[in-house]
């Protein structure tokens, strides 16, 4: 198994608990009526993102999916601009013009949440093919869903990736559904990654609980695209605990479902891998548990008392030159 | 006997299912449409799970199997593509693109596979298809799940392209659709479906090319489309109580369209003002002005208005949602001024 | 091998030399400036669209691509009305508003040759489709280049068609080039059948220049589809002799490759296996070869006495109930 | 000394040249813009094949290496998304998408990533590209490859349109088009490519956003584009013989359109006619009539008057594109309608 520094453990479980805390709390703000529209959370894939976010600095790329809040926070966006987004508040990440399913961060090379399904697989090979042509050593990394894997964008982005070895990681967080749609259903192949012979480039599928695992497939991978031997692709299955959208009855889960999901929490199976072998202190998670809590009321604080977009917000943006009336 | 009330979605639900119980060769697919009635085990309690996103199409994978009621992948090209075959090969298939925001990824198969089919065959061949999509800002879903674009749609020869604006109109005009030999886009307000409205029980078909005149007057023709037809049936109340009386026409299809019915009002009022929630720019409002100046221009007494959304993709915070949304206020506005100019 | 009738090896044969006539005519028309528009000639490709249609009865439907007129004439299409189509003449296939990209006949199970690449695959799901709903037993053939193989929507089409389990067979003709572009640039596999995995669907490559093994590898295809057993993904592998379309300058082509077209040929292929084996008689192959070229004089003097559409054609067909002014 | 004489294909080349040498992050990208550049014995030859479909390219890949003029699979929605996540992220990159007509496949990410990127992310990135693509019927390319529907990118905001319709044009559009900071759509009709005119040798920029009054008239304003402008001028010709003198407006750009050249024009000559060979319903020549209509309708003498395709897909056969197209008949025919309305 790979090394990790436990200065990394910890940074991985800060941002675990940072993104179950802000979907949690996300979730309950949802049914109190605080956030508009549609909201996707990514309470139970947390082990993706940070264990692959952990290898990447700044000037790394992601593309992300309509479930982006994780990935977000894996990539250190400011959780406060974040939950002022949701609120739609002029200091959120995007102005609040963004919302939800738009979030991004470009500074911090997170390069938006996107509302179509797939849409992120060609701006990859795009953030990747700068990194190319300038020669700088950047990655990106582009994750999608299982649903998304059905998309003919995820078909051309990985060929175009393979043949021009960009260095890309593809990494498909299926999480068993598509909507209310079963991946047993809706795919032809049994792994996602099977897949990646499609485009004759190495594919793995990964336990996406375990972030022990995903962390030594993202490293190989992404050490791999830096190297300029192109890309991955990596298929780590998990579950979602909400609904495809916060309102989804859920009629498609079944209590043994939800019990299964229980059983393989990642963050209590991070809590327990660290303590069993005693990689960092339990007072130290501890610590972090408090902090999570604690920024994510500051951050809900932060986003209620931020001031809303004035009117001339919404005519500003459309276009960097040319001011539309 | 009281009114038979339902909502928009009832209306669209029921259209769908007197045709497929009518006519064995209309199928339906589309994402989640049945929505995990591909579960076994959601399957055996005997409903499906959703019935579309916004469970629209519910009950139906019950009533009809999952034969003819089919969850797909997210694969729109292929949904699209695959009932364009189905329609040139003897089915009637109804085709879900979830928000139309997402024809980007399927357009070819809409108008240059589905639209010039028949054309390119020389005649020889048919496309009787439906493609069922959502359309319209206010749910604040933000840049790209809340736009109309019905503009593009109508632009395409080969295309048939219908909005409805209430429950009744729904449930007639997709019959219609359904039963019309050429491919029908129907597109459906995401905001309208919890609109209750009269819906008979019986099955009823309103001719596609037929426009609706929501409303009767004398001095102004307001032609409104989908959503904003309510928006100017309410600005009329007001500008009824300011003296003016306006003709509200909803053309109900865009394409084709009745121009007769327009062009008859507005020769009759002497005023057009046109609503439409769509982007300004090479847009339905700029059709229907263009449609108007150069068919009845000297019956104009003032220059038409255009009141539509700016030329800006949809924002989320509600704050500037709402601005973006043509209102009953500024209907009553653009009327105004067009009956009193602002002296600068 | 699969047994082949010889009343089936003749038809074959007459196909292909009716190709091969055809292609060599329009080259030569284009070439004195008779036949306007793109045309795009299938002549070194013909062991491909007989071998498969040698299976087909006019119930079954076929899709085609911008290279289109063998696949037309593999499925018996009349030649008369597709060399009228090509002068634009109103008694064409499509009364002369389709033209070489768009010749179809849908009465032969023809759904249209397509200008668009990657148009097929999905239209072929939906003749599929019919006959799985109606519980007919045609098959549908999906034709495509291997250019075509990077086109999302042959993911989109393959996916659908294996988890619906649709009788299709996916053949895919493997030509090395999409217009000036080779597949060993544009691929990011070798063969184009190892994306069958990828749906989890049987796949094979075999050589397109040889009619037995196409004849053999179709047909098991067919016969599974037919049975509701799913679709197959076939990969021939050939070669064109002239340009992508006609006036390609075919710089990208060297003496060496069209040395080893000629050995590939597929025509003189065939009458070598068949008069080796002694299974028809060659006298019946002359004969062939004779009315071969006299059912194209025929098409070109139809064509060219036939008359023009009429202007009012060009405002119908635009929909059935709705006559445009 | 005499005219430096180009082709329209020419100039375009020798803007994109110029533009690379400037700036090394300038890309291009899309299917066999080096052509055949890939093959080890092609590169060997010290030249690339095709230079695209039409040799638009040549000798590009050869000056700039592959690395930078790059040939593409035939996966349109890749080309363009990769030139969006690019652009968003440092280069400046030219897509490719061949012929407009291709749009349906990768629509997507023209108008919901790379049209919508800036807006969605509250301004904090910027999309620096250029798409080009073939536009135009007269080819004999029938139904998929002879569209021009920049009125669907004109519809959508984010993104800018360019239609070019000469070569002096040609170059310096594209060249601030590359130079924009913004999502450019750049249309180049096919029938222009063997067009000649005089083209400097020098680097120049025709900013975007400003029309040109390719004649002086007085009687008429015509609105024409692209291929349409010709025509135009070769109506205004037989007008003037008339005597009637048109003034023929070229938007050049119709996002941003220069509204003001029009209005202006219009407001001196009471009159107003567009040409546009794209289909007629919400189109440029809809949107061009509602602009004047809605702005200085009081300044016009005469219905406005559209000159368009038809409300069909392009056929193949010679003599119903002919018909297909408009034409300086038709437009003059609609000139002198409007100077002597036919009484009935
Ligand atoms: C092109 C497109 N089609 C459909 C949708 C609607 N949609 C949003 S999320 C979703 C399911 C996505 O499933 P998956 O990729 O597995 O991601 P998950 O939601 O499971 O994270 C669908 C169908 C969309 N946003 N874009
Ligand atoms: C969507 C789309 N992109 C690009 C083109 C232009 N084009 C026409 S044929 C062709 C090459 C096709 O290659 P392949 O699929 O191998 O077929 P082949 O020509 O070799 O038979 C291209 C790029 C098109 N018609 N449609
Ligand atoms: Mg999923
Ligand atoms: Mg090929």
């Amino acid at each position: 198994m790979t090394e990790i520094t436990s200065e990394k453990l910890l940074w991985i479980y800060e941002r675990m608990r940072l993104i179950r805390e802000f979907e949690t709390r996300a979730a309950k703000l949802f049914a109190a009526g605080q956030l508009p529209g549609f909201v996707h959370l990514y309470a139970g894939e947390e082990a993706i993102a940070t264990g692959v976010c952990a290898h990447l600095t700044d000037r790394d790329f992601i593309t992300s999916t309509h479930r982006g809040h994780g990935h977000c926070i894996a990539k250190e966006v400011d959780v406060r601009s974040m939950m002022a987004e949701l609120y739609g508040k002029e200091p959120g990440a995007c102005k609040g013009k963004g919302g939800s399913m738009h979030i991004a961060d470009v500074s911090k090379g997170m390069l938006g949440a996107n509302g179509i399904v797939g849409g992120g697989g060609p701006l990859a090979c795009g953030s990747a093919l700068t990194a190319k042509v300038l020669g700088t050593q950047q990655v990106t990394v582009c994750f999608f869903g299982d649903g998304a894997a059905e998309q003919g964008t995820m078909h051309e982005a990985m060929n175009m990736a393979a043949i021009w070895k960009l260095p890309v990681v593809f990494v498909c967080e299926n999480n068993g559904f598509a909507e209310s749609t079963p991946v047993a259903y809706h795919a032809s192949v049994k792994d996602i990654a099977d897949r990646a012979t499609a485009y004759n480039m190495p594919g793995l599928t990964v336990d996406g609980t375990d972030i022990f695992a995903v962390y030594e497939a993202a490293g190989e991978a992404i050490v791999r695209a830096r190297r300029g031997e192109g890309p991955t692709l990596i298929e780590a299955k998990a579950f979602r605990y909400y609904g495809h959208f916060e309102g989804d009855p859920l009629t498609y889960y079944t209590d043994e479902m939800r019990k299964g999901f229980q059983a393989r929490d990642p963050i209590a199976r991070f809590r327990k891998q660290v303590l069993d072998r005693a990689l960092v202190p339990e007072a130290r998670l501890n610590e972090i548990d408090t902090r999570a809590v604690q920024a994510i009321d500051d951050a809900v604080a932060f986003a209620e008392s931020s001031p809303l977009p004035v009117p001339t917000d919404l005519l500003s943006d459309v276009y960097v030159t040319y001011a539309h009336a | 006997m009281a009114p038979r009330i339902l909502t928009f979605r009832e209306a669209i639900n029921e259209g769908i299912r007197l045709e497929m119980r009518r006519d064995p060769t209309v199928i339906l697919m589309g994402e989640d449409v049945a929505g995990g009635a591909s579960l076994p085990y959601v399957a055996g309690k005997g409903e499906e799970a959703w019935g579309g996103v916004l469970g629209v199409t519910k009950g139906l994978a019950k009533e009809f199997g999952r034969d003819r009621v089919r969850d797909t992948p997210i694969s729109e090209s292929a949904i699209i593509g695959a009932a364009v075959g189905a329609a040139a090969t003897g089915l009637r298939p109804i085709a879900e693109l979830m928000f139309v925001d997402f024809f980007g990824v399927c357009m070819d198969q809409i108008y240059n596979q589905g639209g010039k089919l028949r054309y390119m065959f020389g005649g020889k061949a048919k496309v009787p298809m439906v493609v069922r999509t959502m359309i319209g800002a206010g749910f604040r879903a933000a840049g790209q799940h809340s736009g109309s674009h019905y503009s593009v749609f109508t632009h395409m020869p080969g295309l048939k392209t219908v909005v409805p604006s209430t429950p009744y109109d729904a449930k007639g005009l997709l019959i219609a659709a359904i039963q019309d030999d050429d491919p029908v886009i129907f597109f459906e307000h995401k905001l309208l479906y919890d609109v209750k409205g009269e819906v008979p029980e019986e099955y009823y078909v309103i001719p596609l090319g037929k426009a609706d005149i929501k409303r009767r007057g004398k001095d102004i023709t307001i032609v409104a489309i989908g959503r904003m037809v309510a928006m100017a049936l309410e600005a009329a109340t007001h500008l009824s109580a300011a003296g003016l009386e306006a003709e509200v026409i909803d053309p109900r299809t865009l394409s084709p369209l009745d121009e007769d019915t327009i062009l008859e009002s507005v020769a009759k009022t002497h005023h057009v003002l046109v609503v439409d929630e769509d982007n300004p720019r090479c847009s339905m409002a700029t059709d229907l002005v263009a449609l108007v100046t150069t068919k009845v221009f000297d019956y104009l007494d003032a220059p038409p208005v255009m009141i539509t959304a700016p030329h800006t993709p949809v924002p989320f915070s509600p704050v500037l949602e709402d601005l973006y949304i043509p209102t009953p206020e500024h209907i009553v506005k653009g009327v105004q001024e067009m009956f009193e100019p602002v002296t600068a």
